[in-house]
């Protein structure tokens, strides 16, 4: 049977060459453009939060402009999108990829959600030379990374610089006399606690703070109530708790619940999401969480209404703005080098600025340098409030 | 009944089983002697099969002592008590329902006490069947064969295994007459042929006349009686005991 | 003597389609080959002693992870025989735990199982090594992977053949059957199933171990992953484990299918594959391999060697 | 922290175990059908509960009262359509059981597709009775509490019934022994549905109750299928009192590990109870031999 399918396959690739030759003469009909994302398993809600609607409303944006404009062919060429779903597996993941670029060869490839799922299909892109927006990666090995895969862009940033942001806010509220030095911490025991909670201990203690209460709980964590209570025996001003979004929500209402109102009051995953919002409503405010974003940048409210109107739901607070800038990085590169040679494309990618909803941006080794990294609910959205240098930071409000 | 008896091939000395609350076997004191068929009958639930498999190994006793030549073999397991010598067919049959007739007889002939290779075992198994005068097509499946080719399929597993003491329970019951008469014969004969040493539990009583020399009753765990055939069945106890429970 | 050489035949092919099929050709076919492996070293335990055992996550996880941890420190080949190793003593122990218990007793326990060592291996990671997640940088070519997985589905294949023509064939059959029968003819079931349940456990952490470069990272929760417990179950289930060649059989209609579903129809792929599998069920009730042995005829069990 | 909240914390997360326990008892216990589609059945009642409150301000419980007779409806359909056949045409009870892995596990990706395809795969969640409430000098939030006394309730009526009524007698002579339940005149087939209905459900008010702390998406079922099954293997196959058992006792064991040893191995320490009650009693808790 190996024999029977090794010939199908063969002769599927051979018919889908020769057709390609013969369309390459003229100008394309369409930019095909695909991606393999977690639509369905345990990784489809971050996945269908943050990453496809903007995936989806971006395609309908710029074929509401006529589709991207080729210098090459003098055109707009439209965009076909290509969907394809790994259904949270990993090896699914990577090999679809390889379809779509060595089968399907489409022109670009659009990036997975997630760490562990981007960082798996990297080779995938690397080998084939397509260009890899990793918008939602998060790590601490990307300066590494981003050496020896020179086609990958990184957006979020590391776990370190999400502690130092976040710890580096509380020292300037304890300045302002507005909290005091205890603090309570609660990490999720996976990849993205594990990075972030070492760094953020380390920063706290260098900051002069008293850790008072510390643990971890398991991903599948059914009920948070004995951790809120003992975080909220120990009478701290600030609560951090590294969490995914399931323990994101339950993590809030349990606290409520227990009247547990600590000054700062910190969740990572999921606070920006919307339905974080959906949930809690009035609730929310106050609340600080990981991410956040700048409203007034030009084109950024504009965005939120498409966002909305487009997919019939409110874009995630953290990522989606910047999956959205990386698509608008994406076409400008291409715009700008004027036809699909991914090798220029990247290359424009790492060097040069572009103008975004998430406002200017010009990658540095491959990465963003600077990003939000604490937001907090402020009359019904979700504010970036740190890094304080960063452009048109709200002040933190804490009473 | 001149000469001693010659020293038991099988001891059986305070064997007790309990299940839970329930005692099953109340200290049960036995001896088998080599060659000769012992008849073990008793009233439904009198703990025959609990006895017969706590010999087999498929039950620890929960206290006694079980001598084989001599040894203590209380305790050891079934795989051990075969290749010691002790085999077995079961009162309900089982046969294992994806291997031949030949097959299922085979398989024992290559474990068991003999240990042969595949082809060997084929060919022994094809003379066992011939042996216990398996009638139908030796590639069926267990459940295409009568009720009496399946005994005999049991039967001649449990030769294959190379058995010295053969336990056989109720593998007389379902016959019709004549398979009746011609299975004495087969048991009669098999003992002369391999040198077995037998301990049947029968209901069919015609069977335990023409089959054994000696029989032992149990009742509720205990063993009420052993001895001759007829010297058992006019005891006044096996008869309260039978007609009491069997025939009532 | 045709099952063996059509073995040789087949790896031989596999080994030779890098240079035919591209890129995705051969992630095609490690997708196949490990689909392969899976079903077949789990049927190879699961078919003839008749325990569904859930576990197959749990070995393959081990194989991926220890790869992750060890790889780059001792090397890609050492790297390979210790998963094989940490595998083997994993089912011993294992074996020895809980061979006794049956049906959903058993199935419920090996699932179980996948989730205290993914677990474990989580908490062992956040609080002492403090990395939960691995970078996996080895340089282990696809065709290296994909040689490596028909290797192994050959060797699988063939000692399971060669298994059907032993003794230990028979024995396997007989205790899957009926242990109490099994062992009142003396076979000594518990260190046949134990060696077996070993075998089959240390073929699946292989396969993990040899996919483990394909992903530059892992973290328990990829390695560990409970889906590829069930999809080895179903495949093998569907494939059919009467004969040696029944679970591989599965492995093909499933792995590409999904593949062609998720390319057809990927918003409706959960809907048409859980059709498919209905229909499955209701129209090819003994597997692919009773389906196709009644076709031609019905293979006479006793033709050559086990049914 | 404070006994009493130890207590309470155990009793919830024991309560949910049972909870989501007692449908699948009777799906799999009872019916003999190995469900794995269980967890997604509790999907689709979480669904309709979450769009019953959102779009039309259904309170939950409501919703339980009307989504009952639907989820009933719905079961028993299934088991006409899906599982009668394969009833029929099984052997016996293992080869029942492979069939019934492979069309539950076509089922659990049907249902899950169909979910996404309506209702798109982001999480989803509502707050309904986020209320503190004390109990036992313990504050804890009012759904929780209500989902422990779902646990309750239904486990008490599923003995009830079982123990007590015709009805239930038959159909513990059918768990018991399917093949002989004819023989004093059981319809196994027709009370086989009822039963697998109702354990569906059971599986819809465990959906409706735990709704209202949870994310919802259609990825949630597998979990609470795999946690429902080790309570239910735990607790003795089939017995609905031990599957109550097993769940508190998986409570207390999680809690107090997480009190005393580290929350972060409160799974592992579950697993290591479930797996020494199976070496120790591989019948389960409160289950009886079966060879």
């Amino acid at each position: 049977m190996n024999v029977r399918s090794m010939l199908r396959l063969a002769a599927a690739a051979v018919l889908s060459l020769a057709a390609t030759i013969a369309a390459a003469q003229d100008a394309p009909e369409k930019i095909r453009i695909g991606y393999v994302a977690s639509l369905s398993g345990p990784l489809a809600p971050g996945t269908l939060t943050t990453t496809v609607p903007n995936y989806r409303l971006w395609v309908k944006d710029v074929n509401d402009r006529g589709g991207l404009m080729l210098s090459k062919y003098g055109k707009r060429i439209p965009v076909e999108l290509i969907e394809l779903d790994d259904r949270s597996n990993i090896e699914d993941a990577v090999r679809l990829t390889e379809r779509l670029m060595t089968s399907e060869k489409v022109d670009l490839v659009l990036a997975p959600w997630g760490t562990g799922t981007n960082l798996a299909v990297a080779p995938v892109y690397h080998k084939h030379g397509y260009p890899l927006l990793a918008v939602t990666a998060v790590n601490e090995k990307i300066p590494e990374l981003t050496k020896r895969w020179k086609d990958v862009f990184f957006y979020l940033g590391m776990p370190s610089e999400a502690s130092k942001a976040l710890v580096d806010m509380l020292s300037a509220l304890r300045q302002q006399g507005k909290i005091g030095d205890k603090v309570a911490l609660l990490a999720v025991a996976q990849q993205f606690g594990a990075e972030l909670i070492g760094p953020a201990k380390e920063a706290l203690a260098a900051g002069g703070f008293d850790i008072v209460y510390e643990a971890s709980y398991p991903v599948d964590v059914k009920d948070l109530t004995p951790q809120i209570k003992a975080a909220q025996a120990a009478a701290p001003d600030t609560f951090i708790a590294f969490s995914y979004p399931r323990d994101t929500l339950m993590l809030v209402e349990t606290a409520q619940v227990n009247g547990f109102r600590p000054k700062v009051f910190y969740t990572a995953v999921g606070t920006a999401f919307p339905v974080f919002k959906q949930k809690f409503g009035d609730k929310a405010e106050g609340i600080f969480g990981i991410g956040g974003w700048d409203p007034t940048v030009p084109g950024a409210q504009d965005y939120f209404k498409r966002h909305v109107a487009v997919t019939g739901q409110e874009p995630d607070r953290w990522a989606s703005p910047l999956t959205y800038a990386s698509l608008q990085m994406l076409e400008q590169a291409i715009e700008k080098v004027g036809e699909i040679d991914r090798e220029k494309i990247s290359a424009s990618l790492g060097s040069d600025t572009f103008q975004t909803i998430a406002g200017p941006i010009r990658l540095e080794n491959n990465r963003l340098v600077k990003q939000w990294w604490v937001g907090q609910w402020q009359g019904g959205e979700f504010k970036g409030v740190a890094p304080a240098d960063m452009p048109n930071a709200v002040p933190p409000v804490v009473d | 009944m001149s000469a001693p008896a010659p020293a038991p091939v099988l001891s059986l000395r305070g064997v007790t089983k309990r299940f839970g609350g329930l005692l099953a076997l109340a200290g049960i004191d036995l001896d088998v002697r080599p060659g000769e068929v012992l008849g073990l009958i008793g009233p439904n639930g009198s703990g025959k099969s609990t006895l017969l498999s706590v010999i087999a190994g498929r039950q620890r006793p929960s206290a006694g002592a079980i001598r084989l030549d001599g040894r203590d073999v209380a305790g050891r397991d079934s795989v051990r008590l075969c290749r010691a010598g002790i085999a077995c067919t079961f009162q309900l049959v089982r046969l294992p329902d994806t291997l031949s007739a030949r097959d299922n007889v085979a398989v024992a002939a290559m474990y068991g006490r003999r240990r042969l290779g595949i082809e060997r075992a084929r060919h022994l198994a094809d003379e066992l069947l011939e042996r216990v005068a398996f009638g139908a097509d030796r590639h069926a499946l267990p459940a295409a064969l009568t009720y009496s080719d399946q005994k005999r399929v049991e039967l001649a597993r449990a030769l294959a295994t190379e058995p010295r003491i053969l336990l056989l329970d109720e593998w007389l019951a379902g016959l019709t007459p004549t398979e009746l008469a011609d299975a004495l014969d087969l048991v009669a004969g098999l003992r002369r042929d391999h040198a077995l040493t037998l301990v049947v539990v029968e209901h069919v009583m015609a069977a335990i006349r023409t089959l054994c020399e000696r029989v032992a009753v149990l009742d509720a765990g205990r063993l009420i009686a052993e001895g001759s055939v007829e010297a058992c069945l006019s005891d006044p106890e096996v008869v309260r005991v039978y007609l009491g429970d069997e025939d009532a | 003597m045709l099952a063996p050489a059509a073995i040789l035949a087949a790896a031989a092919a596999v080994a030779a389609a890098p240079m035919v099929v591209g890129s995705y050709g051969i992630s095609v076919l490690i997708n196949l080959l490990n689909a392969i492996v899976l079903a077949t070293a789990w049927a190879f335990f699961s078919g003839p002693t008749r325990y569904v055992s859930l576990a197959a996550g749990a070995f393959f996880g081990t194989g991926a992870y220890a790869v992750a941890v060890l790889g780059e420190a001792i090397g890609y080949v050492p790297s390979l025989l210790a998963a094989a190793l940490t595998g083997a003593v994993l089912a011993a122990i294992v074996g020895l735990a809980t061979l006794r218990l049956r049906g959903m007793y058993f199935v419920i326990f090996t699932f179980g199982l996948s989730e205290l060592v993914r677990e474990l291996v989580n908490w062992w990671e956040f609080n002492v090594t403090h990395t939960v997640g691995r970078y996996v940088f080895l340089d282990v070519g696809e065709a290296e992977i994909l040689w490596q997985l028909a290797a192994l589905a050959a060797v699988l294949l063939f000692g399971w053949w060669l298994r059907d023509r032993s003794r230990i064939g028979y024995a396997l059959e007989v205790i899957g059957a009926d242990e109490t029968v099994a062992r009142q003819i003396g076979i000594g079931s518990i260190g046949l199933k134990l060696a077996t349940f070993v075998l089959s456990s240390v073929a699946i952490t292989l396969a993990g171990a040899i996919l483990a470069p394909r992903w530059s990272f892992m973290d328990p929760t990829i390695a560990f992953n409970p889906t590829i417990s069930f999809m080895t179950v179903v495949t093998a289930l569907l494939g059919g484990m009467r004969r040696f060649w029944g679970p591989a059989l599965g492995a093909v209609p499933l792995a590409l299918l999904s593949d062609y579903l998720a390319t057809t129809v990927p918003d409706y792929f959960s809907i048409v594959l859980g059709l498919a599998f209905l229909a499955i069920v209701f129209f090819v009730p003994d597997g692919l391999s009773g389906l196709l042995a009644r076709r031609t005829g019905g293979l006479r069990p006793q033709a050559a060697g086990l049914p | 922290m404070a006994f009493a909240d130890l207590i309470m914390t155990a009793l919830l997360s024991g309560g949910l175990y049972a909870l989501v326990s007692v449908g699948l008892n009777l799906q799999y216990g009872v019916a003999r059908i190995l469900d794995l589609a269980y967890g997604e059945l509790m999907m689709l009642a979480a669904f309709g509960t979450f769009w019953a409150f959102t779009l039309a301000g259904l309170s939950p419980l409501l919703t339980l009262v009307l989504g009952a007779p639907v989820a009933f409806a719905f079961n028993l359909l299934l088991f006409r359509l899906v599982f009668r056949p394969l009833v029929r045409r099984s052997r016996d009870r293992a080869s029942l059981e492979v069939n019934a892995i492979l069309s539950t596990f076509g089922l659990v990706f049907l249902l899950q597709g169909a979910a996404l395809a309506l209702w798109g795969g982001s999480d989803r969640a509502y707050s309904y009775l986020a209320e503190p409430v004390t109990v036992l000098g313990s504050v804890t939030a009012a759904n929780r509490l209500l989902a422990l006394a779902g646990a309750l309730v239904t486990a008490a009526a599923a003995y009830l019934v079982l123990r007590f009524t015709r009805t239930g007698r038959a159909l513990r002579a059918i768990a018991s022994n399917a093949a002989s339940a004819p023989l004093v005149g059981i319809d196994v087939e027709r009370l086989s549905g009822w039963a697998f209905a109702a354990g569906g459900l059971l599986a819809g008010v465990a959906g409706v109750l735990v709704s209202s702390f949870i994310n919802i998406n259609p990825a949630i079922g597998t979990e609470y299928t795999m946690k429902a099954l080790i309570v239910v293997t735990m607790g003795g196959i089939g017995n609905v009192l031990g599957g109550l058992l097993a769940g508190l006792a998986l409570g207390f064991a999680e809690t107090m590990g997480a009190a005393f040893i580290d929350p972060g191995l409160v799974t592992a320490i579950a697993f290591a109870l479930f797996i020494l009650v199976l070496v120790l009693r591989p019948e389960g808790l409160l289950g009886r031999r079966r060879r």
